[in-house]
């Protein structure tokens, strides 16, 4: 076999029916979106789009690799607001603060994560209880930094500029950063060992231990990740915002974990591409957006979300059934 | 090992569960402005019972490998359908409990279905559920309002010749009526093995299928249950997101707490309601020690974060090291 | 037990303790020997508001005057869970407590915990999230006035009418409910044509920034726009997506009224009204005032802190050095409470 | 039991998995009284026969008959209630409940609707007697049992249905001499009380011992159906195989020159399961562990490999004290050892990634650079081993799950030769594995050794240890009791000293130092 095709074998094989089934149920959503306003597919409410989903596109790369793991981050929601609130708080010490704002925020947000990883990795505590109980200390530390010790909560313009800014023309460049994201998480799956390693131990942790590898290092360093990246969304996220709140997460925790599965990534590890969670995330951006703009009540916008989501994934998420 | 050493290992993690509850609540009591009174402990009954009904129902999902996302949702729905249901006269009260179960029931069987016959995995099938439920409750009960039979709600919520809280009395109930009777059967055990290792189990021609959706129902039920234990406690019904999402969360901390395994096939509902009711008593410390209100967030999370580091201890007796990977 | 004897006005302090309405009652406590044990039953911690009413509940708590009549000041915050702020609540009246002032997180629920309370003569004082019962002390912002004030703002700039962006806030709370209502009043009964399109923010910047976003790319542009909350992240929307700037009815934020103040010449003609976390302020003033055996309305009525397009004053109606978070509205002058809600978020800095 | 057609008849049975044929137009005739052994290399469809069988499968086509009658298993459970009770190869048992539950599993005794405790542990009481195994515990949880007891326990609970036709998968692979005694008497009894049996197993002493009847199987077709002891070993094998068949095990080098040792353990202990071990292993050697099953040889192997806590005494590679804390430590360079797991199922692969993947797992670090793997040096060693072990998978980007069982257990050694070990763990490698690939498997070790390997290997089969290893500990409850080299290495002193009864031999040679 070649090299050129044995490429084009391994596309093929990230083009799986989930992944093309997923981008086929966003074209499906645009349509119907323009039956409701035409301008569902003029190129301003798709740029916006995308600038919105690349937020949850970032946290979800995180959330991704947790999931391919076969653990699963709950931590998401403090983590994001913790990463937005240091990155600001940074900016309140001079140049220097704001210069390291950026990386202070996301060294939070790795913080945080390493706990994580140590719970789960070292402690062997599941991963949806350590998550969940960091997630509280996480809040709490931020209420009573918020009621304490806040100096400051507005952005830094780096990080305005990277959130709203558009170094090329037409392009935000926060939907810039989560293509290089995007680039270097298929690049770390699909030719680092780390990423053979995440799948194996997503499939099989004891034979990846007893294969050599540093199981318990991988899982620490993908939470690492996981709670790096969901603190760099925060980050964004104020940028976005031009500043940082409490409860700037919430919104981001069912969603990523929605999108991940939705883009055929196997919520018991070992299973799932990129590309997949891309079209989850566009699906459950553009999703969240049309049912907010179309004049619906809450009630009946929860339970299209709901309804859709499940048809969504028997269309193609099912597992295979097994005679 | 003896018999009774089996039995032990058996039941270690309700044990457990039990021991780390009670030394709670003696810390709780024992610095309570009021004491160990019959208040106190109606209070608190009254509170953590609402948990207990909501982490049963999880604990019935967990043991088939899965997870509800959705009962914090189910428990809502419930909530705001008897706040229009369960009233008037004491045979309208009873037609409207029956219909508030019964709905329940079907959330849960809606969920075990689209898990089962639809083959989805249940976090994502319960957080789209969960939506949906919640939605229904909004359409019930746009603002929070309603109301319930008084009398029922009193007496459910009130305390039985004086001193035992007729909650805790009802929680009991349910234990004996509906968990243990579905633990003990063959499709509760079916429901078990499924999460275990499915596989085996259907090599070994158990109904799994059956099994697994008993589980579910039931869980619908026992969270409408809670539902309903909440509208005679608030006497109305809220469509509040917030705090669905936080029954859900929470009843997975109980559940942890309890020494049900999230893996499934392992634990029971009994050591599911010790957690929930320690899980409870970790909001309740915050009244007997004198915290700067601010801290007291962090105060919760650093308690539940040991409470649940405690399992972690018996990392350190595992001579071998592939006992990390079960 | 005690129970309030239900008397005529006026209140004791009548500009402070202002009457809901024309019919509401008044109440008369049987006097209690001070110093009194209060208690602070709140919900939800994690947002701006919320610390900022705990800071400045303990910063009043703390003034000379009233730390003099108090015993015992405590706060507990229960979280988003309604039974658990019943259970404390209990459990404060179990504990003897002779006050408790509470906002809370449902408004129909506590009907079983006011039974209570009145059995054990323990006084219970709702703010914010008031109750919905004549047996316990309101002190109520008029929500539907917020609503019919920023209506009758859109109402006045827009002579013709237009296409107006409601953001809304959390659905399904009474505030939401009631604030919209007082808009929606307002707008129909102008008479004018009026087309309100309306999404949820959830009184939550980051929410209504993303929804203000798609609504100015489905439905845009808008003649008017009226926020509940979440006001600073609507306008930085309508900047990032180079939407004219139009009339805006909104709350307090110190970012929207720090926008407002900066573009108010290119159009961002703005009305800034709400009322302050400092309202617990008056909700523990009250509770004091009741104890002593001093006559209160059943339900005091908030004045509104509003400032209005061009009175925005730097300094004092907002701070441009500050963070956008807070809200400013921090005073009641009426009632001598008078912290501004920058001194509150610095002291407490140097207390911890 | 001439009288009377069969008992159960399947007739051109075809399945197909994805593109791979698993049955071709496959046939089986079992009739009652009798006992059907079916044999055939790995991947030959056996395990796929009696799964159709016992209605885990759907069969694409075919026939089955029981009594005459045409029948249709949709699912385990209708197989069941028709009588037909099957071992599995991979154990069915459910691991988080206990031995009773599981042995009543399909059909518990109930009371009320509630499961009958004291019932229930009656009947397991009596199926572990009639399995002979009455010393498990009927309350012990399976998940804690040895791989071993697992399948006592698997048998109990097809006994405890009573079934009409009783089907064991290589029920007995893992058994040790003594329990599978045990096993065929109850066999034989069942025999005798009329029940028709099929037997799979790779174990030929085994199927001359029990067989009446034999059927062969090949690429998923029947090659042939004969009574048993009408054909030779060396035919059977050829039909098996499709090719001429030699010994099985290669000539083993004779004394080795006296070179210092690779590794070497001083009073090794662990917990209460291993007692001062001390034994050492040299370059070009194939030492074997023997005994009864479950003595620590399994414990020993793990501990040099890094697994287990809490270790005593020394361990020394290239006569320098180390430690070793886990795998990672133990395949580095410098140490260089490798352990071919037990189970292959849940240690040794990732049954749904694809063979390309399983097999650069243990080597990941030797095939990246700067973390970066490189391709064209993972696909070189890749196809040097695809080549080195004939492994036969039709895509290296098919899921290894779908592989036949023994060249599953090729792909596991295969991903740790790829590293060039110096010392090799082998934990029963040739379990559940065909006279074929286990003769290549014994060729290859001959010749990993011969060009320097270290290698240990455990066996649960006598023969295996006496054709292959130059030398042979026997360990008895943690110890080594004897250790036997060259000419001492038979049957019967392996046997005395797993049973730790004096040997009956009296030459008691120092141990090689
Ligand atoms: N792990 C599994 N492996 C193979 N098949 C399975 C598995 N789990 C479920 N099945 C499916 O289950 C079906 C029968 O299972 P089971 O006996 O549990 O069903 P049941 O509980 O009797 O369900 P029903 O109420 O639909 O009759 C089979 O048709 C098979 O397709
Ligand atoms: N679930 C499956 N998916 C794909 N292919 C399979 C599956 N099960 C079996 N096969 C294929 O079917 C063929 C027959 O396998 P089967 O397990 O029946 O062999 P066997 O004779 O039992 O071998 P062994 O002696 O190794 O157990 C093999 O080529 C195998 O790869
Ligand atoms: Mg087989
Ligand atoms: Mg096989």
């Amino acid at each position: 076999m070649t090299r050129a095709t044995e490429r084009k074998q391994g596309f093929m094989r990230s083009l799986d029916p989930a992944v093309l089934t997923a981008f086929g149920c966003i074209v499906l959503l645009l349509v119907l979106g323009s039956f409701y306003s035409r301008s569902f597919l003029s190129p301003e409410y798709l740029l916006q789009q995308l600038k919105v989903a690349s937020f949850l596109g970032i946290i979800a790369t995180g959330m991704m690799l947790v999931v391919l793991l076969g653990q699963i981050d709950l931590s998401v929601p403090w983590t994001v607001a913790t990463g937005a609130m240091m990155a600001c708080a940074a900016a309140a010490y001079g140049p220097l603060g704001t210069t390291l704002a950026i990386p202070f925020g996301i060294l939070c947000g790795i913080g945080i994560g390493l706990f994580n990883g140590v719970g789960v990795a070292y402690l062997r505590i599941p991963s949806m209880i350590v998550t969940l109980a960091t997630n509280a200390v996480a809040q709490g530390v931020m209420v009573v930094y918020t009621g304490g010790f806040s100096p400051q909560d507005s952005a830094t313009a780096a990080m305005r500029y990277l959130a709203t800014g558009a170094l090329i023309p037409g392009i935000p460049n926060v939907v810039f950063i989560w293509a290089l994201i995007g680039a270097a998480m298929v690049f770390l799956l699909r030719r680092t060992g780390f990423g053979r390693a995440v799948y194996g131990i997503g499939n099989r942790e004891r034979a990846a231990y007893l294969s050599g590898i540093n199981t318990r290092r991988i899982v620490m360093t993908a939470f690492a990740a996981s709670g790096g990246l969901s603190a760099f969304g925060g980050v964004l996220l104020a940028g976005y915002a031009s500043k940082a709140a409490q409860s700037m997460g919430d919104a981001y925790l069912l969603p990523a974990i929605a999108a991940v599965v939705l883009g055929g990534t196997s919520i018991l590890g070992g299973r799932g591409s990129y590309l997949g969670t891309v079209a989850g995330v566009i699906l459950i951006t553009l999703l969240q957006s049309i049912l907010s703009v179309t004049q619906m009540p809450e009630a009946g916008r929860q339970i299209i979300y709901g309804v859709v989501i499940i048809l969504m994934l028997l269309l193609y998420g099912r597992a295979p059934a097994s005679r | 090992m003896k018999d009774w050493e089996y039995r032990l290992a058996e039941h270690r993690g309700t044990l457990t569960a039990l021991a780390i509850f009670v030394v709670m609540f003696i810390i709780y009591t024992a610095n309570h402005p009021a004491g160990f009174t019959a208040n106190v402990i109606q209070t608190a009954a009254n509170k953590g019972v609402l948990l207990a009904f909501v982490a049963m129902a999880q604990t019935m999902v967990v043991i088939t490998a899965g997870i509800d996302l959705s009962v914090g949702m189910i428990f809502l729905l419930t909530n705001c359908l008897a706040s229009w249901l369960v009233v008037g006269s004491p045979l309208e009260t009873a037609f409207g409990v029956l219909v508030v179960l019964a709905v329940g029931a079907l959330c849960g069987a809606t969920n075990g279905a689209i898990v089962i016959y639809g083959r989805l995995q249940p976090i994502v099938a319960t957080i789209a559920t969960g939506a949906v439920y919640f939605g229904i409750a909004l359409l019930l009960r746009p603002f929070p309002g309603g109301s319930v039979n008084e009398h029922l709600a009193d007496a459910l919520t009130g305390r039985i010749f004086a001193v035992v809280p007729a909650s805790l009395v009802a929680l009991a109930a349910v234990v004996l009526l509906i968990w243990v009777p579905f633990s003990r059967s063959v499709y509760g055990r079916a429901a078990y093995a499924a999460g275990s290792s499915e596989t085996s189990a259907y090599m070994s021609g158990m109904p799994i299928r059956r099994g697994k959706l008993l589980a579910y129902t039931l869980s619908g039920l026992v969270a409408a249950l809670g539902g309903l234990f909440l509208t005679f406690f608030t006497y109305t019904g809220d469509a509040a997101f917030a705090s669905g999402n936080a029954y859900t969360l929470f009843s997975i901390a109980a559940v942890v707490l309890g020494g049900v395994s999230l893996f499934g096939g392992k634990g029971s509902a009994i050591g599911a309601v010790f957690g929930a009711l320690a899980f409870r008593t970790i909001g309740d410390l915050l009244f007997v020690f004198d915290l700067d209100p601010l801290w007291q967030p962090l105060f919760q999370g650093l308690i539940l974060l040991a409470a649940i580091s405690l399992g972690a201890l018996a990392l350190f007796r595992v001579r071998n090291r592939l006992e990390w990977f079960l | 037990y005690a129970e309030p004897e239900v008397v005529s006005g006026p209140a004791a302090e009548p500009e402070c303790f202002a009457p809901w309405s024309a019919d509401t009652k008044f109440f008369k406590f049987p006097k209690k020997e001070g110093p009194y044990r209060i208690a602070l039953a709140n919900g939800y911690i994690a947002n701006t508001w919320r610390i900022q009413m705990v800071q400045t509940a303990k910063a009043y708590a703390a003034q000379p005057d009233v730390a003099a009549k108090l015993k015992e000041f405590k706060v507990v915050s229960t979280g988003e869970d309604v039974p658990a702020q019943i259970s404390a609540i209990n459990n404060f009246i179990d504990s003897g407590y002779d006050a408790i002032v509470v906002n809370a997180q449902n408004p129909t629920a506590f009907a079983p915990v006011i039974k209570r309370a009145k059995e054990a003569g323990v006084v219970l004082v709702a703010f914010d999230n008031i109750l919905d019962t004549q047996d316990a002390i309101n002190v109520n912002v008029d929500q539907k006035g917020l609503g019919q004030l920023w209506g009758e703002w859109l109402v006045k700039h827009l002579p013709n009418g237009g296409k107006v962006l409601e953001v809304r806030g959390v659905a399904g709370t009474s505030v939401d409910t009631d604030r919209h209502n007082g808009i929606h009043e307002r707008l129909q009964a102008s008479g004018k044509n009026f087309e309100v399109i309306e999404v949820v923010g959830k009184w939550d910047d980051g929410v209504a920034q993303k929804v203000t976003a798609d609504a100015i790319a489905t439905s845009g542009p808008f003649d008017g726009i009226t926020g509940q909350g979440g006001d600073t992240g609507i306008v930085q929307a309508m900047i990032d997506a180079k939407h004219p700037f139009v009339p805006f009815g909104g709350e307090t934020e110190n970012g929207f009224r720090k926008f407002c103040a900066a573009h108010a010449a290119d159009g961002l003609k703005c009305s800034s009204a709400g009322t302050g976390p400092a309202q617990v302020a008056v909700a523990i003033k009250t509770a004091i005032a009741a104890l002593e055996g001093q006559v209160v309305p059943q339900s005091v009525k908030l004045p509104l802190a509003i400032v209005e397009d061009p009175n925005f004053k730097e300094g004092q109606d907002y701070f441009q050095s500050e963070s956008d978070n807070f809200f400013v509205g921090n005073s009641f002058p009426t009632c001598g409470i008078n912290f501004s809600a920058q001194e509150i978020m610095k002291q407490s800095k140097e207390n911890q | 039991m001439e009288n009377g057609g069969p008992l159960f008849r399947m007739e051109g049975i075809s399945k197909r998995y994805g593109g791979v044929r698993a049955l071709e137009n496959a046939g089986l005739s079992v009739r009652a009284g009798a006992i059907h052994a079916v044999l055939g290399e790995n991947g030959a469809g056996k395990s796929t026969l009696i799964k159709i069988m016992a209605g885990v499968v759907a069969a694409d086509e075919g026939q089955m008959t029981l009594d005459a009658q045409p029948v249709k298993f949709a699912s385990p459970a209708a197989a069941n209630a028709a009588g037909i009770a099957c071992v599995f190869q991979e154990l069915s048992l459910i691991p988080e409940l206990s031995v009773a539950d599981n042995i009543v599993i399909s059909n518990p005794p109930t009371r009320f609707g509630m499961i009958d405790r004291k019932a229930q542990r009656r009947i397991a009481e009596e199926a572990l007697a009639r399995a002979g195994a009455a010393d498990i515990h009927p309350l012990a949880l399976v998940k804690d049992l040895p791989l071993s007891r697992k399948q006592i326990v698997e048998i109990a609970k097809a006994l405890a249905r009573k079934p009409r036709i009783l089907i064991l998968d290589e029920a007995t692979s893992a058994l040790t001499a003594a329990d599978v005694s045990k096993v065929f008497a109850v066999l034989k009894r069942l025999r005798a009380e009329g029940l028709a049996l099929v037997y799979i197993s790779h174990r030929m002493n085994e199927i001359a011992e029990l067989a009446d009847d034999c059927t062969v199987f090949r690429n998923g077709s029947k090659v042939a159906s004969y009574a048993a002891g009408t054909r030779s070993d060396a035919e059977v094998i050829e039909m098996m195989i499709g090719r001429e068949y030699h010994s099985v095990y290669p000539p083993k080098p004779g004394r080795l020159a006296q070179i210092a040792p690779v590794l070497e353990t001083r009073n090794l202990s662990w917990a209460d399961r291993l007692h001062d071990i001390s034994f050492s292993l040299r370059s070009g050697e194939i030492v074997g562990l023997g005994g009864l099953d479950g003595q620590g040889q399994r414990d020993l192997l793990l501990a040099l490999f890094g697994v287990l806590r809490g270790l005593r005494g020394t361990v020394l590679v290239d006569g320098s004290p180390i430690s070793i804390g886990s795998p990672a430590q133990a395949r580095r360079h410098g140490i260089g050892m490798a352990l071919i797991p037990e189970d292959r199922k849940t240690e040794g692969l990732m049954q749904p990634m694809t063979v390309r993947d399983n097999l650069s797992l243990a080597s990941l670090d030797r095939l990246t650079r700067g973390g970066i793997i490189d391709r064209a040096k993972e696909e070189s060693a890749i196809n040097q081993m695809m080549t080195l072990l004939a492994i036969k998978a039709g895509n290296i980007d098919a899921p290894v799950g779908a592989l036949s069982g023994g060249n599953q257990q090729k792909v596991v050694i295969a991903k740790w030769l790829m590293r060039q070990p110096r010392i090799i763990l082998l934990n029963d490698p040739t379990r559940g594995i065909d006279v074929g690939t286990k003769q290549e498997i014994y060729l290859l070790l001959r010749r990993l050794a011969d060009e320097g390997a270290a290698i240990l290997f455990y066996s649960t089969d006598y023969a295996e240890l006496i054709g292959c290893c130059d030398r042979v500990l026997v360990l008895y409850d943690g110890t080594v009791k004897r250790e036997l080299a060259g000419a001492e290495i038979t049957e019967r002193a392996l046997i005395a000293s797993a049973l730790n009864i004096p040997s009956a031999e009296p030459t008691q040679r120092e141990p090689a130092q």
